[in-house]
């Protein structure tokens, strides 16, 4: 097995007095894809925001337990959220452009991290945009809205905009639910790609996506962690019941 | 010269104590607490100044809080001098439940055009003209009462034309945009559904929105008229111009009559500061700061109300 | 026994500080500084239009007056307090600080600056042009309640007060009434004269008072007690419902404002200016009066 | 049928009471500018009021107005964003947050004539401030605080969530974060929000009556030195509003063209408000279109 | 082939200028299931809605062509709506009961159809309940509020309100995306009892539950009508290229 790029351990998420994530103990391994399916409302999304604290951002939520990063647990008081998320990536399901350039989406984290040069930041953008498979598409109108691009050009240019301050780690919810055939197969093609610098976490409802992209998957049921394995087994040959009940859609 | 120091930081991760981002969000939060602390110290500063200007005349024992309360005679410069300020509460409860009566139809019938029959010409006509209705001056409501209302009142009804029917009307039109717009809030924000479940099953619009959206949206509907009574209670100019300004308890609506704010308005600049009379003025600006607390009271019981 | 003192300095100052008051300056540097008079809103309108001319003269052209109105109640208070420099009032302080606040008064000097007199005003259409004192006391006081029983039309008759903290209607209750009335119900209260003006020649059957300042043919001003308030009548005190216009300094005034009130005083502007605006120069006054009421000969 | 003649009956007064607010609106309008619009050219725009004389203008009181506004803007924007980018973003759900939601409604619920009292009390008096543009806008602050800090919340709530989390994931500050991604975004709401408050404070009389006063001095229009008694720009001078300006002409005005002139100022007045509401739908409109950049 | 429900022809639904349903002609037999299924957005919500109308509803929102249903287009000017709407019940992906109790819920439509004999409403709150397999679940309770019950019982309480008024075509749109595994079977149970009286047209993303209670589904792409036939025959053999590429999961 690859090394861990980050664990979780009895990991809870409360909504006020409702609990969405019980006590969920998961590893990630680095340079994988970990593909997160479960019926809506199980709490995919809720586990996935808490990896990078998003969930302080949410009034009433509360996140109990640990995550291991780099030898830190990122819930500890001390921890300094903001050069943590800089160090996680996040990507959602409706593409969130900032409403500015192309240009400025990619570099304005960087520039907001120190690097003020324009060739650093000339540089930065056109490596980030090329990762993502964006750059012959939209190196005309670099200075052109963000928002001027077709969703499947968003979300890539979000992936982007994440790959552009160097995360180790990349956390996408469902990344391609809201895409065409042909952007869902880009964007599918860009983790493959990115799966070599980075660990990747992705929520998805397209049970054959999560078997296409990834190496483990893990299935949640109503805010447990049912089962997690190597992505083979889970579809080949689930351990549990309702594994095998939702994958083969006897609900969701 | 600060560049090359923000460079550093941003490279040498953990070495600074207060990395660049840190101060940022220090600034931020001194910059928003200091706002919020001036709007509390503002508060307080209201509640404490009025309140020890118009509590003077009861410390002093000059005058008994009841007999300010309960006192239907109004003779501040009479021998004995009487403060009794019944005449205006009344006045004031009077213009301002009558306005609501008169807003509170209005306002329901124009939400529910607006979100149920006709949203399209709500948002593009009826919707601005209401707001327009709120954001003219009461002035301008004073002089259009003055000249339109009150010769009106006068022409068609027996008495002088100024009096609380007068003050009642103009202010049923300054409050209507306040009733309106939470009438209207609470009909768009109906849990989704709600009204598109009832159509399906057959029922008419107008079993709907009776049966169905009033009933369910019944506490919103009585905030947006509560805080209607409340902008009333506390109108000053507009009132003042058309009611008369007599301080007696009306027996007709048609009488000349006085509010809280009108007789503040109309004495406050000839009494000298620290007068009894004056002092006696602040205890009815007290009052009306305690109206609306408790107006602000029951809004809030409402709207707790209208969550469930 | 303050007041009077001081309403003989004002009163006596007059016809001779006109032409001292510009010699004591023209002797030093020119006069430089800033007034602040405020209060009555019955007095405002000539202060301001006095300030105007006092500041084009190129003599005190370093002197900066600000008018502000506010009510007798508020210029009293603001002088006694010091935040203005001069108190504009229609009425003696002594009348404004009482009891416990009477000490208040004794601070203030007293300028009075013009006379102003009081007509009782009627709906044009009412059918009378006199009325006695009694009459006056019976219609305020409720017991008449229709013109015809002061021998007018057939027509209920419908008070416009002034609130009870109005210089105007103080004068007017105590000189013309004998004493304060009471607001009855169905009196139309309003706060300025300009109010009662307009809602006297619009109500018919209105009965109000006005300073003579106000008055034009949409009101008709009403004989008192067969005397008709013209200056010939209220100069020789004939017609007695007249008050003073003040102007109080806390102490006495200091040279800028003394240079302002002598203005003020002299005849260029007492004869002109105040005429105008249909006030009585202090100096026509064949009778004075003093705070208690006691009118006596000069 | 029973039910489908009720509904058309109520659909019908409904209707109809619409239309009569409409009419209303409208009647209000047109008599306003019946009124006043004959009475309205350059020189009663441009001069200053006559107390006994014919043709007396409004010019200083529509001045007051406008730098009176402009004052109160310049000290409310900065306060009420603060306050209202506390209120969306840092507020937690606490007892201490409650507290000032309280705060702001009733804040927001005092009656202007209070808070006018208020500043007579504590600006004109306490402070010597005397009757002053100064002791104004500070009265027109309180008294417009608590809407600007409703406009910056709504409007910061406006932003879509998913803006803030991005900027948040890239390891932007908190700060930076709301600074440089929410409040963009969030700026056409704050500004058409500002500007149909403007039309609000440009309309207040009572607050004004105890606080800038009800009188302007003689004003030299060629003086902009902001120290000097006589310029229009002295924030220490008395100033009355062309809204006061209204509602004294109604009570004191001698001027024997004062109903004219009354007209005539509210019809301004009027005609501003409406401005204010159409330049901010429009200014509103303008601005969102070229933040997101739809050419 | 049994006899048709209803059908439309050529319709059309526009969002101001966006077309979200482009002509579209399709008939529904009666006593069958029709699901409909397609990725998000592509329209499948506004086609079901503007079946009964309730398009009317969406300021913005038009409609052009025409639904035949018993001889008449109900797109016709002269339409009764609110008769129609009877005919035609709908159920709606989150559930929506009335903030009213159980037995109200229920009684509601009836009763604003004339039904005013107690005995008569008792019966039909009990024989709603009853087809819905609620009876049992809340015959003690049917005074209680409605919003005390599980998202699963309020479904199948807003299909028993539905059934309530006797419809004769119900409109299902995610009737069970947002319930459980127990939840889900109960309401696939539901429709397969239901078809015996009534035409269904049920919206779903999950095509194992379109496979299992439909006979026949229409497949939906960005606002077209790509193929439309026995469900037997889409899930095995579909004739267009795309369909083949949504149900094998290649996006969505
Ligand atoms: N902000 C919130 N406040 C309260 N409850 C919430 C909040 N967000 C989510 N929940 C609840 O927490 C549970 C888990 O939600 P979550 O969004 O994580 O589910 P999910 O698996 O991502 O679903 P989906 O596939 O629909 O996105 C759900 O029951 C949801 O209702
Ligand atoms: N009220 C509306 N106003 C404008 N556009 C709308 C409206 N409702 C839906 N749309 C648009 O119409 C298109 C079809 O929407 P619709 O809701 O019918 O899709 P759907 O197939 O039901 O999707 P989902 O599976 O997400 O429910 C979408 O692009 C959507 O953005
Ligand atoms: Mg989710
Ligand atoms: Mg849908
Ligand atoms: O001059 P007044 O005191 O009556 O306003």
């Amino acid at each position: 097995m690859s090394e861990t790029a980050f664990y979780t351990k009895d990991l809870s998420v409360f909504y006020g007095e409702k609990q969405a994530i019980k006590n969920i103990s998961m590893d990630f391994p680095s340079r994988e894809v970990i593909a997160l399916i479960g019926p809506s409302g199980c709490g995919k999304s809720t586990f996935l925001r808490s990896l990078n604290r998003m969930n302080d951002v949410i009034a009433g939520a509360r996140v109990e337990g640990e995550i291991w990063i780099n030898g830190r647990d990122i819930n500890d008081k001390g921890t300094d959220v903001v050069r943590l998320r800089q160090k996680i990536g996040m990507v959602w399901q409706k593409p969130n452009p900032f409403h500015k350039s192309i240009y400025e989406n990619i570099a304005f984290g960087p520039r907001y991290h120190g690097v003020r040069k324009k060739s650093e930041l000339d540089e930065i953008v056109e490596n980030s945009l090329r990762k993502t498979a964006l750059w012959d598409e939209v190196k005309d109108r670099l200075h052109g809205s963000a928002l001027a691009l077709s969703g499947g050009q968003q979300q890539r240019l979000c992936i982007a905009r994440s790959v552009a301050v160097q995360p180790s780690i990349l956390l996408m919810d469902e990344p391609a639910s809201a895409l065409d055939p042909v952007s869902t197969a880009k964007v599918e093609e860009l983790i493959a790609e990115l799966k070599r610098d980075y660990c990747i976490v992705i929520v998805t409802h397209n049970m054959y996506q999560a078997a296409r992209v990834s190496d483990k998957t893990g299935f949640f049921l109503m805010g447990d962690l049912v089962e997690y394995d190597e992505t083979q087994k889970i579809f080949t040959n689930p351990s549990h019941r309702s594994t095998d009940d939702y994958i083969s859609g006897r609900f969701g | 010269m600060n560049s090359p120091v923000k460079r550093e930081n941003a490279a040498a991760d953990r070495v600074s104590h207060f990395p660049k981002h840190i101060r940022e969000e220090w600034v931020g939060r001194v910059y928003v607490y200091a706002c919020v602390a001036l709007l509390v110290v503002t508060i307080f500063s209201i509640v404490w100044f009025i309140a020890s200007k118009g509590l003077t005349p009861f410390v002093s024992g000059a005058i008994r809080i009841q007999d300010l309360l309960t006192g239907r005679v109004w003779k501040p410069e009479g021998e004995p001098p009487l403060f009794g300020a019944l005449p205006f509460l009344a006045g004031s409860a009077y213009v301002s439940f009558i306005a609501a009566a008169i807003a509170a139809p209005f306002g329901f019938c124009a939400a529910v055009f607006m979100t149920q029959i006709a949203p399209k010409v709500g948002r593009r006509v009826l919707q601005p003209a209401i707001e327009l209705l709120a954001g003219i001056p009461s002035v301008v409501y004073g002089f259009v009462g003055l000249s339109v209302i009150v010769p009106f009142l006068r022409d068609t009804f027996p008495g002088q034309g100024f009096g609380i029917l007068a003050g009642s009307l103009v202010l049923s039109i300054m409050i209507l945009p306040t009733v309106t717009s939470i009438a209207t809030d609470a009909l768009s924000t109906l849990p989704a559904g709600l009204k598109e479940g009832s159509f399906a099953l057959g029922a008419t619009r107008w079993q709907t929105i009776y049966r169905l959206i009033l009933p369910t949206t019944l506490p919103s509907l009585l905030t947006g008229i509560v805080l209607g009574i409340s902008r009333a209670f506390g109108e000053a100019l507009a009132v003042q111009m058309v009611i008369g300004n007599a301080p007696h308890v009306p027996t007709s609506l048609l009488q000349s009559a006085a509010t809280l704010t009108s007789i503040i308005t109309l004495e406050m600049g000839n009494t000298v500061g620290g007068s009894l009379h004056n002092n006696t003025l602040w205890s009815l600006a007290l009052i009306l700061l305690v109206m609306t607390f408790l107006f602000v009271f029951i809004v809030r019981l409402l709207e707790r109300r209208a969550k469930r | 026994a303050c007041g009077k003192n001081n309403n003989e300095g004002a009163a006596s100052g007059s016809p001779s500080a006109s032409d001292s008051a510009p010699a004591s300056s023209a002797s030093g540097e020119a006069l430089s500084g800033t007034i602040l008079a405020a209060g009555s809103t019955a007095l405002q309108p000539l202060v301001e239009q006095v300030s105007t001319k006092f500041m084009a003269d190129s003599k005190y052209s370093g002197i900066s007056v600000t008018v502000q109105g506010g009510g007798s109640g508020g210029g009293l208070t603001q002088v006694q307090g010091g935040q203005a420099d001069i108190g504009n009032s229609d009425i003696f302080a002594e009348e404004k600080f009482k009891d416990a606040d009477a000490d208040k008064a004794k601070e203030l000097v007293d300028h009075q600056v013009a006379v102003v007199a009081i007509a009782p005003v009627a709906n044009p259409n009412v059918g009378v042009d006199n009325l006695t004192k009694q009459q006056l006391v019976d219609i305020f006081s409720g017991k008449v309640t229709n013109w015809k029983d002061v021998g007018g039309a057939d027509q209920k008759i419908v008070i416009v007060n002034r609130p009870s903290s109005s210089g105007t209607r103080k004068t007017f209750e105590n000189l013309a009434l004998g004493g304060p009335s009471q607001d009855l119900p169905g009196s139309i209260q309003e706060d300025s004269s300009g109010t009662v003006k307009k809602l006297v020649g619009e109500t018919p059957g209105a009965i109000g008072y006005l300073a003579l300042s106000y008055l034009d043919n949409t009101v008709k001003a009403l004989k008192y007690e067969g005397v008709d308030a013209s200056v010939e009548n209220i100069t020789t005190g004939k017609y007695p419902v007249w008050a003073y216009e003040h102007m109080y300094t806390k102490g006495e005034p200091t040279p800028v404002v003394k240079a302002f009130l002598d203005y003020l005083m002299s005849d260029e502007i007492q004869k002109s200016d105040v005429t105008d605006m249909g006030y009585i120069p202090v100096g026509d006054m064949k009778v004075a009066r003093d705070v208690n009421g006691t009118v006596s000969n000069k | 049928m029973k039910p489908k003649i009720t509904d058309r009956i109520a659909t019908g007064v409904i209707i109809g009471i619409a239309g009569i607010i409409m009419a209303i609106l409208a009647g209000l309008i047109v008599y306003l500018l019946y009124r006043g619009l004959s009475h309205i050219s350059w020189h009663f725009l441009t001069s200053p009021p006559q107390s006994f004389k014919v043709g007396g203008g409004i010019g200083p009181q529509l001045f007051n107005s406008l730098y009176l506004l402009v004052l109160t803007m310049i000290i409310t924007v900065p306060l009420g964003v603060g306050a209202g980018i506390y209120m969306s973003e840092y507020a937690k759900a606490n007892k201490l947050t409650g507290f000032i939601r309280l705060v702001v409604e009733v804040l927001s619920s005092f009656p202007s004539i209070v808070i006018g009292l208020f500043g007579l009390l504590v600006f004109v008096n306490l402070f010597h401030m005397k009757y002053s543009l100064a002791a104004g806008a500070l009265a027109l602050t309180v008294f417009n605080l608590p809407l600007m800090v409703r406009i910056t919340e709504q409007a910061l709530r406006g932003v879509p969530r998913e803006q803030k989390e991005a900027g948040l994931a890239l390891g932007l500050s908190k700060w930076k974060t709301i600074q440089s991604i929410m409040l963009p975004m969030a700026f056409p709401a704050i500004m058409t929000g500002t500007i149909l408050a403007a039309g609000r404070v440009f309309g207040e009389a009572a607050a004004l009556l105890f606080t800038a006063g009800m009188t302007t001095p003689k004003l030299d229009f060629t003086n902009w030195n902001p120290a000097d008694p006589h310029s229009p720009l002295n924030p220490f001078r008395p100033a009355e509003t062309l809204a006061v300006h209204i509602w004294k002409i109604n009570s004191e005005g001698r001027a024997p063209d004062a109903p004219e002139i009354a007209a005539g100022a509210s019809a301004v007045l009027i005609i501003i408000v409406l401005l204010f509401n159409f330049g901010a739908r429009m200014l509103g409109r303008a601005i969102y279109r070229k933040f997101t950049a739809t050419k």
